[in-house]
Order: structure tokens, then C-alpha cells, then sequence
């Protein structure tokens, strides 16, 4: 049922992955056998003439054992399953990279995303920073931590393909962080209920090769600030010459 | 006196008054209730010592608080316990024999009478309050903590104008000799109500400059 | 000894908890209907987008925000609510404990009347200016809490308003279960001779009024910033969003076992009798219910995995949200064990009962996937987690509804309903639910998230679009199956076949009653010997003993 | 059948005179300076007055221990959801 699941180009989305379809497969077994015992039981036990039921009570501890240690290999399994994904949560969630690549800032808004990018210095809050509506851009295999938060109600940032869910709550910012390894335009889309445009709050993440992403920041920078980089970096130039 | 020779008083009950450990439906169903009542307060309570520690600057906010106010309201309301639970004592017999329903209904709807009239200037100083502080700037819109003090005050007001309604009926029916065990139930009610007063005063009342 | 009673307080304003219950589940089936109308309503929209929907009009977007969310509001407070914990839970519980009547009659008839007043609170919110209330049925703030966001005027208030009288109708409702159970059982029910229905019931009423408070008041504070703008939940005036959500789950999730509970009850009344078997370890049961109960309060924050909570809280909720499933493995083991060895008859009800643990199953499951952490990021707020919740909810509230109607009718009524119209709603039902809800898990988990009213809109999903067709003829299946079981309810009541006080050989007390039972319930008082589950007892004739019957 | 236990006018007076008092105590603490200590006691009086209500005015003192239980267990959930919500509201994570 899990090869349903879109394309994966995260690189935590491979974990994510192999939880979901070991989850899938110990929950789906268990799910037959139950369903098998249960309609082994309603064919093998159907009413016969003349014939009577057994007085069980299951009250003995020697009969509920038919119970309990079915349910004890379930809750092994349950166990199982929790230390086996926890750290893959904790990689998503709490373990974000201090050493980015790249830091976008998203801000949800009904019913569009817009994201902040800090330009070609990499800084926030200096003259080239840049906004896109609704188009998230980022360079291939780079480590992207992302700062979320919204202007309005609750939204919650949502791209299939990259595995990744984060709401984005009012009041607060919220940092998560992916790494795509696919070039490619993949859709984005809130998962939250936000209001009458919730159905239409659509962006689309493309993913490109380092070079197309470089070229596409430096088209994005408004000239402006090109110029006055150029500037300053001509006149570092200068200075360094003296 | 025991407690089913009192219901036995009760010359009009349609259902079949039942016990279990000793205890009368009627009480059971009180308690029953208040167990709902203790999760809605204690949510209350809880969300607003939240914020009251994600917030330490609200212990000025609390300085505005009429302190007077809510100690005066303090001792109303716990005085208003005593004659209720004197009006109990009076309706069960009063521990000595031989007084009459007449008496025992009467004496007790004298002590249900005082009690209401504290509840009323319970209410009445708490308007008191209400107006001075709204007037002197100390709305919601000026911080949150106006907000829940409003909202919590406000909820437990309505809780006890709800009790001064039941402890009316329950007057009604002493003044008929009727109905002589639902001066326990609203009993329990109203002393509940003075139990939930008895956070609240400090929560909202007392100015402590670190955390509630 | 009564006094004869006109029409009005004998079947409208009555006190007798049999016509409480009875009214409680004509209310909560009428409800069923305007529920599965908005189905409908936003199901033709999902496989059709933007099509002129047969009986409604084309459905805007917002107004599609209106549809998902009151047919979430109603199919939870005011069909599965109402049928399940006051309806059975009215109608059997004192019958069952050997009582004449509640323990406040009054106040039952009272919970049914402020019950009455929130429904149509509820429908009235549809014909106010801006239409009912579109922020989903978690409600949460701001866009509920701010009137700006929404868009909708009147809605909101009037959602919280009949949300709130519908809390106290049945916290009414619970505190006379309670009372009841306690002190009105007959000589010599003790509390483990009482039938797990009675304590299914008690516990969800235990576990309603302990969960419920802190979002009676969270919904007060919600009241309070919609109408003054006080900013409980709006961050700007120093409130927080996620408080709402913490105390909406702290009740919410308490209370899927609030419905859970008396649905198994149910079916372990019904599996029980038509397999002529004792439930496997009655004991047992009850204590995995009383621990899930208890863990049921551990485990709310489940459902805000992504929701900007603090991500180290998730791993300790999603440990407690995985072992809850123990509890609930053993009872549906310990439901699949009683039919060993037993002489299984598949009468409607049977039917029915048999088929809520064979749903229900799939959607105990996959639960799982929703309870890990690592896989939520992705499942949360997608079909999966609709088709997961529908996978349970459906069994409990329909397929187990169905089974207790099918199964007490006789009793209710004193006629039968008739069982070969019973087995085609059954067929139908039972199949095409699964229709219905199958091809959800697949789009959930091709990436279909909720609450968007045209899927095709999304790239990544124009794919699917059959699966939502599916989805929805699987639904004009299911709405088609239940016209037989309507005409055939009330068909029934007049000219269905006589039954007699203990048509299914029965050992619980309610069929030691005259059917249909009179005021005041039993001819003599009861007196019981025994447990209720003394199916096929050897070395007696008959292959049942009434909990009457002296040992 | 177990008679309803009485206590004496008196009785009840006396828990009224030790409740008077306590309000007394909390308007004074409220006004010392070691703000931590305050807090503290202010509560443990407060703590004090509502288990002098409960028990002698509410009469939980005479009734079955059950019903006790049964409302401490609601005050144990509450404190659940206290513990549950402190890391949201008292503290934002990131910030």
C-alpha cells in the first residue's frame, strides 16, 4: 500500500519511507491474522443442528493467555515500532543543522506563502533580501533550514514529496530544515485549515542544480542592491589594490 | 437521625430514593457533577497559572486588583459557607432530638435566607469592584491578565447567582416543608463555589512579584 | 397507581428513561440524516469539482468549508453521542441494572430537552447571514477566534453556544448513568454481574466528565475573543493559539473512547447471544478499558505532532499513543475469542456486530501510522488520517448503531424488524462503506491533504481523481442502503412480526421485562443469581440462564 | 443504617474562626517581601482553607473515601494537562 506514497527527494524522506512501510507491513499482518482467526472462527463455529455451544469463560488465567500473550507480542511490536522511528523524528524535528546552506524565511498568509530569501550575502535584514509569492527555490543536495511563521491564522506548510509537514502558528517561528536530491518542481500546499481560499493555497518548490540557483538569485536581487554590491565590491577591490 | 428518616420527610419524591455506601442519590448525583465542575475550574486554574509564569510582569497588573475588595468578598463568601452549612445542620435536626419538621424547616430557611443575602452583597461589592477597576483603565484591552481576570471572576459570579437561584427554590420549598434534603445538595454546591473563591483571591488578588 | 397520562407527557415530555432514550435515538438518526446529506454535498464536489450538485447547487469554496465541518460537528455530538451513549445507554441501563427508572428522572428528561435546543441551536446556524460556521470541527483559533478570518458572522457563536448546551445535556445524561449504576442495581447485581454494556457506558461517562471541563472553558474563552476580542487565543494581545488546540484534544481524543466504549458494550451484548457463548474473560475487558480510559488522558497531543508544538513532548506522547493500543488489542482479541467454540447464528444484528469488529479492525490498525511520530509528519491532515478515522468511526457509530437497533427493537417496540430487509441494508451497508472509505487511504497517501475542496486543482494529485469517484458512488451506495432500513423501522413498529419477552433467548435483564416494557419497567422486582454470560451452561436443558435464574 | 454524623455549632464555628484567621495570614503574606516564600505559604493556606471547606462544610470527611478518590482523580488529570501544557505555554520552544 506504501508504494502509493509520491516520490521521495528528501534525504530524510528515505527514513520516513522505511518507517511507513515497516509500520505498514507489521500492522497489515497483524490485521490479516486477526481477520483470519476471526473469520476462521464464524465458518468453523456456525450453527449446527443439534449441536451445542462450549461454556468458556476465558476467566481462567490459563485461557486468557490465549489473549494476553498475543496482546504482550503487540505491545513488543509496539515498542518496537516507537524506538524504531523516534530518532527518525527526532532527525526531522528536533535535530535542525546549525550550519545551513541556505535559510528562507516562509511566512504563511491567507492564502499564499511568501518566502524571504536573504539574498546574495546570505544575510536578513540587508538591502538585497528578495521575496517570492507562493515559489520556493532551492539548490540541489543543500542543507535548507527554513523559519516559519504566519501573519494571519494557522497554516501549515505541506510538500509531498519531500516528506516534510510543519504548521506555522501565529505568535511563534518555527524552524525546520530539508535537503532535496532531485531536480524537479514538486507542490506545495497547506494542511491546515485556513479559511474559504484553504483549497487554493498552492506553491510549487523547484529544486535546482547549484549553477541555475545562483543564476536565479542573481536575477532576483533588485538592482538596486546589485548595484551597491558591485559598488562595495569594487571599492573593496580598489582598497585591496592600494 | 438518620439519613433516611429525613427523606422520608418528604412527603411529594416520585422515585424510589435509593442508597449506596450510605449515601443518598441526590448526593451522589452532586458529587457526580461537581467531578465535571473540578475539571472546568481546574482547567481554568491551570491555563491561567500558565500564563500567569509565562508572564511575570502580571504581578503589577495584579497591584491594580482591588485587594480590599477581594478580601472583604473573601470573608462574605466564607461566612456565607458557615450559615449554609448551619442551615444544614438546623434542617438534619441539629444533633438534638425532637424537633419538629416545622421547626427544623423553619430554622433552616432563616440560615438559607442569610446566606443568599451574602451572596447578594457578594455579587453587589463585586460590581463594586467591576466598575471601579473597568473605569480606571483596567480593561481587557489592556492586558491579557484583565481578560482572564474578568473571564474567571465572571465565570465564578455566574456559578454563584446560579446558587443563589437554586438556594431561592430551596427556600420555597422549606417555607412548604417540602424537600428538606435539597438543602445538602445546594449545600455542597455553594460551598463548592467558595472553594473555587479560594484560589481565585490569591491568583487574582494578591500582588507576589514572581510567579503564582 | 398512575395517574393516566395524555399523549404529551407520555411520549413527548416524559421522564420515562425508555422514551428518553428512544427520543434520544429518532433525534440522533434525523440528525444522521442532515449529516449524510452534507456527505453528500462535499463528496459529489470531491469527485466532480465545480458540477451543479444534484439538490444542492454548486458549492462554493467556503461553503465546502461549511459542509466538512458541520458534518463532522454532527456525525460526533449529534448522532454518535446521542445513539450510542444517551440513546442505549438511556433505554438499557436501568432495564439492565434491574432499576424502575433513572435515578433522576427529571433531569433526564431535562438533558433531552436542552439536547433538543443545541440540535436546533445547531440547524439554525445554517439560515443565519454567512451560513454555518467553516473552520473545521476542531474550531481552531485564530480563524475561529476572529471573526475577520472567517468570514462568517453568526456561525461561530452559534456553533460554541450549541456545542456547549449539547456538553450539558449530556453530562446530565452522565451523572444519571453514574447515580443509577450506583445505587438503583437490583438485589444482588453486584458491580461485576453487570452487563459490559453498563460498564462500557459508565466509563465513557466517567471519561466525558473528567475530559470535558477544560474545554468547556476553552470554548468560553474561544466565545469571549469571537464576541469582545479579549485575545485568549490570538497572539498579538498576548494569547496563545496552541492552548486552544492542547485543550480541545485533551477532551477530543478522550472522547473517540467516549464512543468507542458503549459501541463495544453493545456488540459484546450482541456477539454474546447469537453465539451462544460467554464473552471470553469478562474481567479482563473491563480492566483494559478501565487502563485505556486512564491512559486515554495521556495521549492527547497526538494530534498536534506538527502543529508547532515542542517537538520533545512528541516522543512521550507518541509512546503512550502507541501503548494505548494494547488495551484495545486484548478486548477485540478477548471479542474475536468468545466466538470460539460457540453455535454462531447470523441474524441482522449478528450481522452487523460481526462486521463492526471487522471494520473496525482496519482502522484500529492504522491508527498506528498516525500514532508513530516519523510517519505522522506525513499522514497528519492527509485522507489517511479521514479514511483512519472513518474505518473506526463508521463501525462504531453506524455499523454497531444498526446492530443495537436490529437487536432491541423486539424489545423497544414488541415487534421485529424484518430480517430479510435487515440482511439487504446489512450487504449493502457493510460493502459499500468500504467504497466509501478504502479509496481514501490510497489518495491520503499519494499526498492528498484534507479539507480542500478540488483535489484536481493540485498537480501531484490529478492522477487520483478516480479514487474519488470511487469514493463518492461508494457513498450514493451507502446513503441508497438506507432507505430499506428506514421504511423498514417504521414499518416494523406497526405491523412487524409479535415478539415476545425474551425473543433471543437472552440472559441480561432487560429481556426478563414484558416487551415493550411498561413504566416502572419490571412486573416483579429482579433478583439476581448470576452473571450474564451463562451461555450453553452444561449439564442444563436449555442453553441459556437468565441473570434471574437461582444457581 | 449509619446515622449522618453532627458536629456541634461550635464546631462549625471553629473551622469559621481558623478560616477567618487564614484570610488574615494571606493578606499579610501577600504584602512581605521574599516574594518565593509568599507564593509558597500563600498557597499552602489557601491549600488549607479549601481541605477545611471540602471536608467540614462540604462534608467529604463523612462520606465514602470513593468520592474523594473520584474527585482527586479529576484534580490528577488537571494536573496532567498542567504538566502536558507547561512546555507550549510557559515556555516557546526556539524562542
Amino acid at each position: 500500500m506504501m508504494n502509493w506514497l509520491p516520490e521521495n527527494v528528501s534525504t530524510y524522506g528515505t527514513d520516513m519511507d522505511a518507517v511507513m512501510h515497516s509500520i505498514w507491513n507489521i500492522v497489515f499482518v497483524w490485521f490479516l491474522l486477526a481477520e483470519a482467526v476471526l473469520f476462521y472462527f464464524l465458518i468453523r463455529y456456525r450453527k449446527k443442528k443439534g449441536q451445542r455451544a462450549k461454556y468458556k469463560t476465558g476467566n481462567s488465567l490459563k485461557e486468557m493467555s490465549w489473549v494476553l500473550i498475543p496482546a504482550a507480542i503487540v505491545l513488543m511490536f509496539d515498542l518496537g515500532i516507537d524506538f524504531y522511528q523516534n530518532p527518525v523524528w527526532k532527525k526531522v524535528k528536533i535535530d535542525i543543522p546549525q550550519d545551513p546552506d541556505l535559510v528562507v524565511k516562509i511566512e504563511g498568509q491567507q492564502f499564499v506563502w511568501n518566502m524571504t530569501y536573504p539574498g546574495l550575502d546570505n544575510k536578513f535584514g540587508t538591502i538585497d533580501d528578495f521575496k517570492t509569492t507562493s515559489q520556493l527555490y532551492v539548490p540541489i543536495n543543500k542543507k535548507v533550514v527554513f523559519e516559519l511563521s504566519s501573519k494571519d491564522v494557522i497554516h501549515s506548510f505541506w510538500v509531498p514529496n519531500l516528506r516534510l509537514k510543519q504548521d506555522a502558528v501565529p505568535g511563534r517561528v518555527i524552524k525546520g530544515w530539508f535537503e532535496a536530491v532531485k531536480n524537479g518542481t514538486y507542490s506545495i500546499g497547506c494542511a491546515e485549515l485556513c479559511g474559504s481560499g484553504h483549497g487554493m493555497m498552492r506553491g510549487q518548490l523547484h529544486v535546482l542544480s547549484d549553477k541555475e540557483y545562483q543564476d536565479w538569485v542573481y536575477k532576483k536581487t533588485p538592482k538596486k542592491a546589485k548595484k551597491a554590491l558591485e559598488a562595495a565590491a569594487d571599492s573593496q577591490q580598489e582598497n585591496s589594490h592600494e | 437521625m438518620s439519613s433516611s428518616s429525613i427523606l422520608n420527610t418528604n412527603p411529594t419524591h416520585e422515585v424510589e430514593q435509593t442508597t449506596c455506601l450510605n449515601v443518598p442519590n441526590h448526593r451522589w448525583g452532586m458529587w457526580w457533577f461537581l467531578g465535571g465542575e473540578v475539571a472546568v475550574f481546574g482547567g481554568i486554574l491551570a491555563v491561567f497559572i500558565l500564563f500567569r509564569l509565562r508572564n511575570p510582569e502580571w504581578a503589577q497588573e495584579a497591584a491594580h486588583t482591588l485587594t480590599w475588595v477581594g478580601s472583604v468578598n473573601t470573608v462574605i463568601l466564607l461566612t456565607s459557607s458557615l450559615t449554609m452549612i448551619l442551615a444544614h445542620h438546623f434542617v438534619t435536626g441539629g444533633g438534638a432530638q425532637g424537633l419538629t419538621l416545622e421547626q427544623r424547616a423553619s430554622k433552616g430557611a432563616l440560615f438559607i435566607l442569610l446566606t443568599n443575602l451574602l451572596g447578594i452583597s457578594f455579587v453587589s461589592l463585586k460590581i463594586y469592584g467591576y466598575t471601579h477597576e473597568w473605569h480606571a483603565g483596567y480593561t481587557p484591552e489592556r492586558s491579557l491578565f484583565w481578560g482572564f481576570y474578568y473571564f474567571m471572576t465572571g465565570l465564578h459570579a455566574l456559578h454563584l447567582i446560579a446558587g443563589l437561584v437554586a438556594n431561592s427554590v430551596v427556600w420555597v420549598n422549606l417555607m412548604k416543608k417540602r424537600n428538606l434534603q435539597r438543602v445538602e445538595s445546594v449545600g455542597i454546591y455553594w460551598h463548592f463555589v467558595d472553594l473555587v473563591w479560594i484560589y481565585l483571591f490569591p491568583l487574582l488578588y494578591l500582588e507576589v512579584s514572581s510567579g503564582g | 397507581m398512575s395517574k393516566k397520562q395524555s399523549f404529551l407527557t407520555k411520549y413527548i415530555f416524559s421522564q420515562d428513561h425508555k422514551v428518553v432514550g428512544v427520543q434520544y435515538m429518532i433525534l440522533g438518526l434525523l440528525m444522521a440524516l442532515v449529516g449524510g446529506y452534507l456527505a453528500y454535498v462535499f463528496r459529489y464536489q470531491l469527485a466532480y469539482p465545480n458540477q451543479s450538485i444534484p439538490g444542492y447547487g454548486v458549492l462554493e469554496a467556503d461553503k465546502y468549508n461549511s459542509a466538512v465541518t458541520m458534518h463532522g460537528t454532527i456525525m460526533v455530538f449529534w448522532v454518535a453521542m446521542p445513539i450510542l451513549l444517551s440513546g442505549f445507554g438511556n433505554y438499557l441501563l436501568p432495564l439492565m441494572v434491574g432499576a424502575k427508572d433513572m435515578a433522576f428522572p427529571k433531569l433526564n428528561m431535562l438533558s433531552f430537552w436542552v439536547f433538543f435546543v443545541s440540535a436546533l441551536t445547531l440547524i439554525s446556524s445554517f439560515f443565519v447571514p454567512e451560513g454555518a460556521v467553516g473552520g473545521g470541527w476542531t474550531t481552531y483559533p485564530p480563524l475561529m477566534a476572529n471573526p475577520g478570518f472567517t468570514g462568517v458572522g453568526w456561525g461561530a457563536p452559534l456553533w460554541i453556544l450549541a456545542v456547549a448546551l449539547e456538553f450539558a445535556s449530556m453530562l446530565m445524561s452522565g451523572i444519571n448513568f453514574l447515580t443509577t449504576t450506583i445505587t438503583m442495581r437490583a438485589k444482588g447485581m453486584t458491580f461485576f454481574r453487570m452487563p459490559l454494556f453498563v460498564w462500557m457506558a459508565n466509563v465513557a461517562s466517567l471519561i466525558f466528565m473528567f475530559s470535558v471541563g477544560p474545554l468547556i472553558a476553552g470554548a468560553l474563552m474561544l466565545l469571549a475573543d469571537q464576541l469582545f476580542a479579549v485575545g485568549f487565543f490570538l497572539p498579538e494581545k498576548g494569547g496563545d493559539p496552541l492552548l486552544f488546540q492542547h485543550l480541545f484534544w485533551f477532551f477530543g481524543h478522550p472522547e473517540v473512547y467516549v464512543l468507542l466504549l458503549p459501541a463495544l458494550g453493545i456488540v459484546a451484548e450482541i456477539i454474546t447471544v447469537f453465539s451462544r457463548k460467554s464473552i471470553f474473560g469478562y474481567k479482563m475487558i473491563i480492566y483494559s478499558v478501565l487502563v485505556a480510559g486512564v491512559l486515554s488522558f495521556l495521549v492527547w497531543a497526538h494530534h498536534q505532532f506538527v502543529s508547532g508544538i515542542d517537538p520533545r513532548i512528541a516522543a512521550p506522547f507518541g509512546l503512550t499513543t502507541i501503548l494505548i493500543s494494547v488495551p484495545f488489542a486484548i478486548t477485540m482479541f478477548a471479542y474475536i475469542a468468545s466466538l470460539w467454540g460457540g453455535q454462531v447464528r447470523f441474524s441482522t444484528a449478528m450481522l452487523f456486530a460481526i462486521s463492526m469488529i471487522v471494520e473496525f479492525l482496519l482502522g484500529g490498525v492504522t491508527g498506528i501510522l498516525n500514532g508513530a511520530t516519523a510517519s505522522d509528519i506525513y499522514m497528519h491532515d492527509t485522507y489517511f488520517v479521514v479514511a483512519h478515522f472513518h474505518y473506526t468511526l463508521f463501525p462504531i457509530v453506524f455499523l454497531t448503531s444498526f446492530a443495537g437497533i436490529y437487536f432491541w427493537f423486539p424489545k423497544i417496540f414488541g415487534r421485529f424488524m424484518n430480517e430479510t430487509w435487515g440482511k439487504i441494508h446489512f450487504w449493502i451497508t457493510a460493502i459499500s462503506a468500504n467504497f466509501v472509505f478504502l479509496p481514501l487511504f490510497f489518495v491520503g497517501i499519494a499526498g492528498n491533504h484534507r479539507r480542500i475542496y478540488d483535489p484536481s486543482l493540485f498537480e501531484h494529485l490529478k492522477d487520483f481523481q478516480y479514487l474519488h469517484v470511487i469514493s463518492t458512488i461508494g457513498l450514493f451506495v451507502l446513503i441508497g442502503a438506507q432507505v430499506p432500513f428506514i421504511l423498514n423501522f417504521f414499518i416494523s413498529m406497526f405491523k412487524g412480526k409479535k415478539a415476545t419477552e425474551n425473543p433471543w433467548e437472552a440472559n441480561t435483564l432487560e429481556w426478563q421485562a414484558p416487551s415493550p416494557p411498561g413504566h416502572g419497567n419490571f412486573i416483579t422486582d429482579p433478583v439476581v443469581h448470576r452473571w450474564p454470560y451463562d451461555y450453553s451452561l452444561e449439564n442444563t436443558e436449555k442453553d441459556w440462564c437468565p441473570q434471574t435464574e437461582a444457581i | 443504617m449509619k446515622s449522618v454524623e453532627h458536629h456541634s455549632i461550635s464546631f462549625y464555628i471553629t473551622i469559621w474562626v481558623i478560616l477567618m484567621v487564614a484570610i488574615g495570614a494571606s493578606v499579610y503574606l501577600g504584602s512581605i517581601q521574599h516574594a518565593h516564600l509568599a507564593t509558597l505559604l500563600i498557597f499552602s493556606v489557601a491549600t488549607v482553607k479549601a481541605i477545611l471547606v471540602a471536608n467540614y462544610y462540604m462534608g467529604l470527611s463523612h462520606e465514602p473515601k470513593y468520592i474523594t478518590l473520584m474527585l482527586l482523580v479529576g484534580v490528577l488529570f488537571i494536573g496532567l494537562l498542567f504538566v502536558g501544557l507547561i512546555p507550549d505555554i510557559v515556555y516557546i520552544y526556539g524562542k
